[in-house]
């Protein structure tokens, strides 16, 4: 299992919770097993998302392995100038 | 559209009294052009005044400078004797604009554009400068004060154009000065202006003077009351406050994206304050021939 | 609408072009003569990118008639490379980073080089004096400001 | 040899300062922007836009312009079809209003003649029937229950029910016990701010050429910050598919974010679809002020607790945007970089983006962050003040470092904020000492930076040479960093480089250059494409020697034998093996294609001095230092250079730059005339401290450099400000009027 945090607006979204628990060993599976257990979130995850897995953020890359201690935060999708 | 090149006053003239309302001067070209750009005006017919004889001269005359109507800003810069006896006129006429702009925009433009923004136009009015108007009677004379009429609006009539502006002589111990306040140090349209022209009686204190205010109304205003405020003074304290007053008093700006009423009215006072101490220091060198 | 006929200097050239009355000066390099090193960044004189020099002196090519070369001697910046040899400005300004995107440059060195032959040896607050009609977004004008002054010590020491 | 990544240490060729490659070009007038090209039989394309800042069209009337002789065509969105995705519906109806005008600049309908005359005569001809209705401009009054409706039901399942109906979008980030941790303060304040409106300001207006066969084949000439993205959002407007429109992108003349999205293009394809002749559309200054986008404008609470000696306990801010007439999710930035400097225990921000009758907001460098980080910042100055603390010890107490639980959520690793913090509290600028009416502020700064999709290719030719192949614009010298970073890898000459951007059909995908991405991804991209080349080029050497693969490695440009065991052969150099490549098997290259992950946020710290002028509210900047973790600086002028302009714009934003909008909605200051950007006399030099803490997910260490520049000067100038003059403000930009009003008030 791996612990993912989402940020404050999407907690109302999971039931209240600021981290959840999900099967997953990448991006990808993450993002799946997400919006299967919270279906509230598929919203949000269809509009693009970021993940930071150990302080390091990835804008959409499905293969990014996820360990079960990694730390993983859930963002929003970012755009630069 | 049609581009004339006239070669003489009459022709030129002629020109515009035939074609009243849909031809416009080009002179410098550096208000002309924006306004054409921006669909303002849609003239039929430019004509371009740079040929006439004599309007791109700076002469002497009469003790003072006849400056042609398509004398540049920066060619104006460029004339010491004009530098010397008018110092004033020609920071503000130097302020019109960048440096590209300096190359190709004049005096008689800034004049005949109406704006009551206009950098050379107080100091002009501070000089007690007259426009020579060309016309299909010949040539008249105005005072610059009397000039503009209203926002946008001139003395100019049917045929008539601007050829010159004459600079008087004036005694040994005066000097003039402008300031201007602008957002950023270049590039902007003045929010609040004041041209301060002044003449020292030989006890140093101040035997006439001219105040012009720019931005703080419909058109540039000349303001006895502020020149009153100086006059028989050396510009010291109760002299200075009734200055700023006297300006503060004779403004009436409006609020827009450039200022505020508050604002402008605040600011002319102190540019009126700041450009008569540094017409009365240039007084004093001139007087004296010493660096105050 | 009539069409005018103007016969005028271009870097040095003889050159001749066709214009309508109102067409600017920058329209007819760019669009009659082929030199598209002078930029239109806003047609109203306020950000110098379509800078010349015009009779010696610098112009916004924007807020010139086509009409008004007629005689004159004009200079942009494709005159001022002489052969392989780049001018010391465009040299400088390579080799110091003096340009970022570029499209505010060749008004900047027109302008730069018609500030050198005036005063060879300028102050920094009077190159960015003669400077602020060119507006430049991307350096902040500090590399801009160094690149004019090393240029002006090297032509001095020429 | 070992492919893997590294963070190399001993550099040859990057860090140095070589001449850019296009520099000749763009000294001489060479180099041809947007507006330069030019195809034979090309119309003129010219946009009738909107009068009004909200209305409903009812019908608009084309008969009489297309029957103008000299009119190839005119177009309306009835000419478009509509889009299912929302985002690419909402680009395109800001392209093309359709049904309503939602801002005084919309565009309503567009001509292709055959001369800037006819074109506009043309769009007079065009009558447009609309009907007025209510608009509403600022953020604030936007956000009311009973603000005139911009645009119908575009909330999405973010927003909390009692929001008003312009709010599209609400997010909240932080962690941590906020009452406790306040309760914990010995000094609580909370502040309100305003920002306005700033517009990139490049230089360069947006141009294209586009060429729209019967054949349903186009090409498009377009100046972009990505043509990949403009392909893909005008393949989507104009229904053809990806692989028919080739996008060639020009030279930029400056994009800041503005520039990575689309305003003309489709357009342009449109009529030259229906005019079945080339087109080219030019904007006006005017047209890019009124309808090209903006930053947003802000309306902000910010509440920090403070103990005296200086310790952040909680901190909360509260950040409504508005980002024009279509949804935006700028404020999602914004609330997640606003306490990044900072190590907190307790920490939330809630964001809101609110609809307004404003052009579509487009991304400028750091979108969000300036404004939020400027109200954070002037609150911990003025804590600073009120406990008469020094805010850069206050910032170095607080400060987030490698560990720290980020305010938006990931732990941070390997940061550069401690040592940029150190580096100015060292620097001789903040001991220098101050005259009358002057003030030093300070600011810290902070973007995250992104990787994205990029693709190299890497040819080394048989005369020893190497072109590269990448499809990001270079807006500020990036072709000579990825040729030094390609020489770098190869070990050959700099000079032996050249670097081309190509067009959209020669190349595997590129995102659009933002983020700060291009050195970073692009130069990553490019290191590992010379390896893909080196490993071929050891192959085949290993070949020629008949020994082992895995026993040659590659050195100084040249392939060796790993050691004494592996044989004695003379070491071939690229040059030698290039030059035989048509022996060995033929030509030789590498390519990469990557989504480039671990970009590295970056922090910066700017110190301002001001001096103001008391009886005019006048500002004048007198000296300006910036402090920036740049990781590996590639070329250092350019990584300067990225600091210094970022700077500029920051002062510009802090000081004069605005969007002014009348009370019928009309924006009134589109011009450079009174958008105020700074010019040359404004300005200091700039002084620059780059620090190189390398960033582990580079094999050089490289961190994106260009956005976090324009972030601190919004609060550096503020709080330099409010020193000067003793009384603080709380609004941007800083104008004189504003400035005079405070000293007066102050008395």
């Amino acid at each position: 299992m791996v612990s993912v945090k989402l940020w404050g607006s999407l907690r109302d979204l999971a039931d209240g919770q600021e981290t959840v628990e999900v099967e997953a060993s990448n991006f990808k599976e993450l993002l799946d097993a997400l919006a299967a257990k919270y279906p509230a979130l598929k919203p949000q995850i269809d509009r693009g998302v970021s993940l930071a897995v150990d302080g390091l953020v990835y804008r959409n890359s499905w293969f990014t392995e996820i360990k079960p201690d990694s730390e993983v935060v859930l963002m929003p999708y970012m755009k630069g100038g | 559209m049609q581009y004339m090149k006239p070669s003489t006053a009459t022709e030129a003239s002629d020109i515009l009294a035939r074609n009243e309302g849909a031809a416009r001067i080009l002179g410098g070209g550096t208000d002309l052009l924006v306004q054409m750009r921006s669909g303002m005006i849609e003239p039929e017919m430019i004509v371009d005044i740079k040929h006439l004889d004599g309007i791109t001269d700076i002469t002497a005359e009469d003790g003072g400078l006849r400056i042609g109507a398509a004398v540049s800003g920066q060619r104006l810069g460029e004339h010491e004797g004009a530098r010397a006896m008018w110092p004033g006129v020609v920071e503000a006429c130097e302020l019109i604009g960048s440096t590209q702009i300096q190359g190709r925009c004049t005096m008689a433009g800034n004049l005949c554009n109406g704006g009551p923004a206009a950098d050379s136009v107080p100091a002009m009015i501070a000089a007690a400068a007259v426009a020579r108007i060309e016309g299909p009677k010949g040539a008249r004379d105005c005072p610059v004060e009397e000039f503009v009429t209203g926002p946008g609006k001139t003395v100019l009539g049917k045929g008539e154009f601007v050829s010159s502006i004459f600079l008087p002589a004036r005694p040994k111990a005066a000097s003039d000065a402008y300031l201007r306040f602008i957002p950023r140090t270049e590039m902007d349209i003045a929010v609040a202006s004041a041209g301060v022209n002044i003449v020292l009686a030989d006890d140093g204190t101040i035997k006439s003077a001219r105040v012009a205010l720019g931005a703080v109304g419909p058109k540039v205003v000349l303001v006895a009351d502020a020149a009153d405020a100086i006059i028989g003074s050396k510009l010291e304290d109760p002299a200075i406050t009734a200055l700023v007053r006297a300006c503060e008093a004779a403004a009436s700006p409006i609020d827009d994206k450039r200022g505020t009423v508050e604002f402008r009215t605040t600011v002319v006072g102190v540019l009126a304050k700041r450009a008569a101490r540094i017409a009365m220091d240039r007084a004093q060198e001139n007087a004296t021939g010493e660096k105050t | 609408m009539k069409n005018i006929h103007v016969s005028t200097t271009l870097n040095g050239d003889d050159a001749e072009f066709v214009c309508a009355p109102e067409e600017t000066l920058l329209d007819a390099l760019r669009n009659r003569l082929g030199l598209s090193g002078a930029k239109e960044g806003c047609g109203t004189g306020d950000c110098g990118a379509c800078t010349v020099e015009m009779d010696g002196r610098l112009v916004c090519s924007c807020l010139v008639l086509g009409a008004e070369a007629q005689g004159a001697q004009i200079k942009t910046v494709e005159g001022m490379a002489i052969g392989e040899a780049l001018h010391p400005l465009q040299q400088a300004f390579i080799d110091h980073a003096a340009l970022q995107c570029g499209i505010c440059t060749p008004g900047i060195l027109v302008a730069a080089k018609n500030l050198l032959e005036r005063n060879p040896d300028p102050t920094d607050t009077e190159i960015r004096y003669w400077l602020a009609g060119n507006l430049c977004r991307c350096t902040g004008y500090d590399k801009i400001i160094k690149a004019v002054q090393i240029a002006a010590a090297d032509m001095r020491g020429a | 040899m070992n492919f893997q990544s590294n963070t190399k240490a001993n550099f040859k060729v990057v860090g140095t300062r070589v001449p850019r490659p296009d520099g000749v070009d763009k000294v001489t007038g060479r180099a041809l922007y947007g507006a330069d090209f030019n195809v034979p039989g090309m119309q003129v394309g010219l946009i009738l836009r909107s009068p009004h800042a909200h209305a409903t069209i009812n019908s608009i009337d084309t008969s009489k312009a297309t029957a103008l002789p000299g009119v190839k065509a005119v177009v309306t969105s009835a000419d478009l079809g509509v889009p299912e995705d929302e985002s690419l519906r909402d680009v395109q109806d800001n392209c093309l209003a359709r049904g309503k005008v939602l801002y005084d600049g919309h565009a309503v309908a567009a001509v292709a003649a055959k001369d800037m005359a006819t074109a506009k005569a043309a769009l007079k001809l065009i009558k447009v029937d609309y009907t007025p209705l209510p608009h509403v401009t600022d953020v604030d009054a936007a956000m009311k229950l009973d603000a005139p409706v911009v645009q119908e039901a575009r909330a999405d399942e973010s927003v909390p029910e009692g929001c008003g109906p312009n709010v599209t979008h609400y997010c909240e980030f932080g962690h941590g016990d906020l009452e406790s941790g306040f309760g914990m303060a010995d000094l609580i304040l909370e502040r309100s701010f305003t920002t306005a409106a700033t517009h990139q300001g490049y230089i360069e207006p947006h141009a294209c050429v586009a060429s729209y066969g019967t054949d349903d084949k186009a090409d498009l000439w377009c100046t972009t910050q990505g043509q990949y993205f403009v392909r893909d959002l005008c393949s989507g407007i104009l229904g053809i598919e990806g692989s028919q429109l080739r996008v060639t992108a020009s030279e930029i003349g400056g994009g800041f974010g503005g520039k990575t999205t689309v305003f003309i293009e489709p357009v342009a394809l449109a009529l030259s679809r229906k005019a079945g002749r080339p087109v080219k559309i030019v904007m006006s200054r005017v047209d890019v002020f009124r309808a090209t986008g903006p930053t947003v404008s802000s309306s902000m609470d910010v509440r920090i607790g403070m103990t005296k000696d200086g310790r952040i306990t909680a901190a909360e801010a509260k950040l409504r945007y508005q980002g024009g007439a279509f949804p935006c999710g700028t404020v999602d930035m914004g609330a997640q970089a606003a306490f990044a400097a900072y190590d907190l225990k307790a920490v939330r921000t809630q964001g809101w983006n609110a609809l307004t009758n404003r052009p579509k907001e487009a991304a400028y460098r750091a979108p969000g962050a300036p404004m939020a980080i400027y109200a954070v910042e002037s609150v911990v100055d003025e804590l600073c003040q009120q406990l008469d603390l020094d805010p850069l010890d206050v910032r170095i107490l607080n400060a987030a470092d490698a560990g720290t639980k980020s305010s938006y959520g990931p732990t941070f690793d390997q940061i550069g904020l401690m040592a940029t913090l150190e580096a100015a509290k060292e620097h001789d600028h903040y001991h220098a000492p101050l005259g009358e009416n002057q003030g030093r502020g300070l600011s810290c700064g902070f973007w995250f930076n992104f990787g994205g999709n990029t693709s190299v290719s890497l040819a080394i030719n048989s005369d020893g040479t190497v072109s590269v192949t990448e499809g990001n614009p270079d807006i500020g010298g990036s072709r000579a960093s990825i040729s030094m970073m390609a020489a770098e890898e190869l070990g050959v000459a700099y000079e032996k480089v050249r670097t081309i951007i190509t067009d959209t059909s020669s190349l595997g995908q590129n995102d659009v250059t933002d983020g700060s991405r291009v050195t970073f991804a692009v130069g990553l991209a490019t290191i590992k494409a010379a390896r893909a080349a080196i490993r071929v080029m050891c192959g085949r050497v290993a070949k020629i020697w008949g020994i082992d693969e895995d026993a040659v490695v590659w050195e100084d440009g040249a392939a060796k034998p790993s050691g004494p065991n592996a044989g004695d052969f003379e070491p071939m150099t690229l040059a030698d093996i290039a030059a035989i490549s048509s022996e060995t098997g033929g030509p030789i290259a590498g390519h990469h294609e990557v989504n480039a992950e671990g970009a590295g946020v970056s922090f910066g710290v700017h110190l301002a001095d001001v001096e103001v002028d008391p009886e005019t509210g006048a500002t004048k900047v007198l000296r300006y230092t910036v402090f920036q973790d740049a990781g590996k600086a590639v070329h250092p002028d350019y990584v300067e250079g990225q600091m210094q302009g970022g700077a500029a714009q920051g002062i510009g934003w802090a000081l004069n730059e605005e969007y002014i909008y009348g009370d019928d909605g009309r924006l009134q200051n589109a011009g450079f005339l009174d958008y105020r950007i700074p010019v040359a006399s404004d300005l200091p030099n700039i002084d620059t401290v780059i620090l190189e803490i390398p960033n582990p997910g580079h094999p050089y260490g490289v961190r994106g450099v260009g956005e976090t520049p324009i972030v601190p000067p919004l609060a550096a100038l503020s709080n330099a400000v409010s020193r000067a003059i003793g009384v603080r403000l709380h609004e941007l930009p800083m104008s004189p009027p504003k400035i005079l009003k405070a000293v007066m008030a102050k008395g």
